[in-house]
């Protein structure tokens, strides 16, 4: 089978990320927009493109009726989900083979196994991989949780049975707190998921969190693409992902993978995935559990193409048509460092508080070993319902001093103005002694977020150019009002010179 | 960023501009023999680019990128950002920001409300917890204080920029 | 020691990228410029810039005491010459050592010793690297080198023993041409090196261009980072070069590789170096002969990059601060597959004559596996005295038809006008059967001339979009006179809101 | 780029536009329901974007790239470069570049002349040897043709867009 013709159920950067892959494998792609963002750049980087409904990303983006109508209404073979919306629906992927489209990601039942956390966890058990001691309940009242924790034992860790992305999730540090606890992870799993069943796990101390890359085709074929080292968290939302992780001997990153490929293999899994691990402890002692399984290409897999030198989403493509993998486990390797930045429209110094409005100021920065997935221009305004990632900034070099180094340089080079970003607070962490010597855990920016929302005032240059910046300046040629439609009209040709 | 550029001896047009950043004020004058002093600083020479890069300093300038928005420079310096208020002499100040209130950065719904009026908070204290985007996002005090104001209740839509909590 | 300040003796995109290694070696960056470039994109790259002369080069960018006077005036510590220029210059090196500066590049003598092809011919054949069979005449008139062609036998390849790029050599098919391209050759070395001396080597039939990078470092330390494959070129100037090459077999290459270390410790080399050698044959049996040294960093050291990982003007630095390599010959390794083209400011259909002007319309492609080294920025009009590289665009990717797609899909997505390019033709040859097929000398291009060349009229779509083009549009923002000086004044401040 | 974007059928204002491309001349209609006609074809549907990028067709447009330059419009189309000069009705043409004129696209000296007035010459013959940039250049024939004129010496030093060679 070839695929001929891609539908991207997504938008932003991802959307164009796999609109490039498309077009290199000479697969048409077909871009899906809101009304929010009939103009946003993804809707640009596919062949054509059209409009699946309101800003509302129930009414849009994760509406599986008119994603799967758009698909047949611009005759696409196959669907790939992205990352987010609708990549780990199990309904969805059901819907696209129902409708006769090739879903680019695991097969239904897969998603849906991996998607109840509580089942994974018997699944991986089973397999022997470990998983983080813990407790399920049957009785799913305040009070059943509540003896699950008593039984794990404080400080313990609620989290929502259908649950990612740390929502749905509490630390209870003791039992006068857990009904409150346990009332908000509830709470947020409904409104996340629809599904408000909890389970209790054993709190892990300082634990880092390290993920391995999976590949799976239909032929049997798995293997693994090494770690991204993810611990760079804020409420369990990554901030900063890298590979090789510093904290891996060799011993422990070769007993990972085979665990990772093992946990594939008893999950039947296909396609790209990710097994995420909780690491306790450091050097070969280490020890590892299961957290649980990403179903679906993952935000940060260009580090792993930095250091593998491999196309992930070139090779979900021809997985997806029933290719066997591209690679042998032996043919794949771990070379140099990557380091990826989020770059988000947040403000750090406001509780991390989303931030919308206009790139009134963007340029990329640019050189060896930078890569930048971005899904936006300058006087892009940045929309208020949709995720606040502006752009990802990837450095890969040959050492993990190298790779900072050009991580630091990039971003002190990527001036991004009119909204408030993290870009400062990414700086302070690359800066960070713990971080620079690659001792931090998952409590990282916790534990220092003082020092890394430390501001200074402006300095003598920055005051010095600000008094000598004229509002007329025509700095802001795309911030006009007009530039929120990029295209212009032909008709009014007559009026101008030809 | 020629090394040989002069500072100009002849007598220049200056131009006042006051600086708010940080609680600060500075008071800065800029003159047409393209340098800038702020306060009782020394003149630094100052090159704005048509693309809103900005050299200062001669003869090794530090890089800037500098955007009007209003009376408000956003500058980026080596990776900080500063928000500078603008204001030229002869131009009455407008109204300032409404300092101390805390308001929604986008369309959210209310879930608690944790400050009453006349309570002493404490800086990072959680005020309001609002959701958005499927995720609860808390409003933090932003500084110690005591609550003035409070405009919203639990189940409420908020508006962007729409105040919720005032603290003075 | 170390590096605290560098100039860099160069323009355009090598000054730009040796402006990024100095910055993320926290080493501060000197760019020079003369007058035609007192706005050049380079110049904003570094950390301070100052002027070294009129527009012609023999005034600024080959002027020894202007260079060393712009050293010695910025308190430089080091000079990095990048390629072409000075950078071969045996007499600058020697100028920068007597002025205190550290010269990044190899030793004065060893550029001298190189640079003569005779004396590097003769040291190479003492060291037991393979040279092609050839003659020098110590009578170096028209006769004496007649002589010498008859000896070699017809066809021979006259060659100037200062040269290189093709600069004064001819193929000399049979006796009755020998004499006018005799003269030519030694006209044409003589204006360009100041040095006429012919010597004679015998034509290799359909030989390949394949070279090996090198790296000495002060502490008796050579290695090679594998080969790079530079056939397609025309008139001897490389277009696209790529790695691995198609025609080596394992065997081959270590034996390549070998002789290059071999080369490299013969000429007592230290930093970066290419060691170039014709390829004859095909397989295991394949011969390859030593062509000449370069003694500098290569235009196309970003495929080197691409598939061993490291940072070659990084490891320049290091080395030239008297660091060992920091890598052993085991520790590189060659992964992946890398293309680059050289894009210019020709006319391919009007005999590839350079062209100038500005460049009204010019977008840079992105994404995973894209490099692009450039000069430029629109707006930017390429001048009329220099070399008219335009960018470098380098696609790496698993394998070489992922890279020959991948490049092929940059290159369509890189709209250039306002001025010719190469672009079309370099479509044409990445799609050319025989050079998919690996199948390539370095005839390629003057073989399938005609074909390469051949144009269609404009489709519907082209005409269409050109009726639809008003002059009027404000589709070039940069291309205004102003953008000549990129740089407001601050004076007239007083005259707009502030 | 909306797939269900609509051709409009409200009367159109319509203007013609004559485009010339190697050698041949097009009339092309410009509607301002979005649409242009070129020859006896089909109105396609046509987008121009502010920053030059041109869709063409619809559903599934081809994407191009325009910038005009005087009469002149550069159009990138999937990797090819075309340059096709515009005439609107109602407006003189200038007089044609002059076609079959050879002239140094940049400042240079002349090495060698071979072209003699009179002389048939086939395309691809070399008419002059320039020198620029230490490199010989070889000025060939863009086509068959006679030469008609002979504009320069061996040793002159020439500027960019003067007539070296005219052939007919």
């Amino acid at each position: 089978m070839t695929l001929r013709r891609v539908l991207i159920a997504n938008r932003g950067e991802i959307a164009i990320r796999i609109a490039r892959a498309c077009r290199e494998s000479t697969i048409e792609s077909v871009a899906v927009y809101s009304d929010a963002d009939a103009e946003a750049p993804h809707v640009r980087a596919a062949d054509l493109a059209v409009r699946v409904g309101p800003a509302a990303p129930s009414e849009s983006y994760l509406s599986i009726p008119s994603i799967v109508e758009a698909a047949r209404a611009t005759g696409a073979d196959a669907v790939h989900p992205g990352y987010g919306f609708l990549s780990e629906n199990a309904s969805f992927a059901r819907a696209c083979e129902a409708a006769g489209l090739v879903f680019i990601g695991p097969p239904a039942d897969v998603i849906e196994r991996m998607g109840s956390k509580i089942a994974a966890r018997a699944l991986m058990q089973g397999a022997g991989v470990p998983i983080v001691p813990g407790e399920t309940s049957v009785d799913q009242s305040d009070a059943g949780i509540i003896r699950a924790a008593q039984a794990v034992g404080y400080p313990a860790l609620v989290k929502a049975s259908a649950g990612g992305g740390g929502k749905g999730m509490r630390v209870v540090p003791d039992p006068g707190s857990a009904r409150e606890l346990i009332q908000a992870a509830r709470r947020e799993a409904e409104a996340a998921f629809g599904d408000g069943t909890l389970y209790v796990e054993r709190v892990i101390e300082g634990p880092r969190h390290v993920e391995i890359q999976v590949f799976g085709d239909a032929h049997g074929g798995v293997v693994h693409l090494f770690e991204r080292e993810c611990s760079i968290q804020r409420r369990h939302q990554k901030v900063i992902e890298e590979s090789p992780s510093a904290a891996l001997t060799a011993g422990v990153r070769q007993a990972m993978g085979d665990a990772a490929v093992a946990a594939a293999r008893a999950a039947g899994y296909r396609n790209a995935g990710t097994i995420e691990f909780l690491l306790e402890g450091a050097g070969d002692t280490a020890r590892f559990y299961f957290l649980e399984m990403n179903t679906r290409l993952q935000v940060e897999h260009p580090v792993t193409e930095a250091v593998t030198g491999v196309d992930l989403v070139r090779a979900q493509l021809l997985v997806a048509a029933g290719a066997p993998l591209p690679w042998t486990q032996d043919s794949i390797s771990q070379r140099g460092h990557a380091i990826e930045c989020r770059i988000y429209a947040e403000d750090p110094q406001n509780g991390f508080l989303p931030q919308a409005g206009p790139l009134l100021l963007y340029r990329e920065p640019q050189g060896p070993g930078i890569r930048i997935d971005s899904g936006v221009v300058e006087g892009y305004r940045m929309p208020v319902i949709y995720d606040p990632l502006i752009a990802k900034l990837t450095a890969a070099a040959e050492s993990r001093d190298a790779a900072i180094a050009r991580a630091q340089a990039a971003l002190r080079g990527f001036p991004v103005l009119g909204i408030r970003t993290n870009i400062p607070f990414l700086l302070r962490v690359l800066a960070h002694p713990a971080f620079q010597a690659g001792a931090v855990d998952t409590g990282f920016i916790d534990a220092n977020l003082d020092q890394l929302l430390r501001r200074s005032p402006a300095p003598l240059e920055a005051l010095a150019a600000a008094a000598a910046t004229r509002a007329a300046l025509p700095t802001v040629p795309s911030a006009s009002p007009s530039a929120a439609d990029p295209w212009t009209s032909i008709a009014d040709w007559g009026r101008g010179a030809p | 960023m020629d090394v040989d550029r002069g500072l100009g001896t002849r007598s220049a047009m200056t131009r006042t501009v006051m600086l708010r950043e940080s609680q600060a004020e500075h008071k800065a004058i800029v003159r047409d023999d393209g340098t800038v002093s702020v306060g009782d600083g020394a003149p630094v020479a100052v090159r704005v680019g048509r693309d809103g890069e900005v050299r200062v300093g001669d003869p090794l300038p530090r890089v800037a990128w500098t955007v009007a928005a209003g009376e408000m420079r956003w500058v980026y310096l080596d990776g900080e950002v500063f928000e500078i208020e603008v204001q030229t002499d002869g131009r009455k100040r407008r109204a300032a920001a409404t300092h101390g209130s805390l308001s929604a950065p986008m369309p959210a719904s209310v879930v608690r409300v944790d400050a009453q009026v006349g309570t002493a908070v404490r800086r990072g204290d959680t005020l309001v917890i609002l959701e958005a985007m499927k995720m609860e996002l808390p409003v933090r005090a932003p500084a110690d204080g005591t609550v003035t104001a409070v405009h919203c209740k639990p189940g409420d839509l908020v508006q962007p920029g729409v105040p919720l909590i005032e603290i003075v």
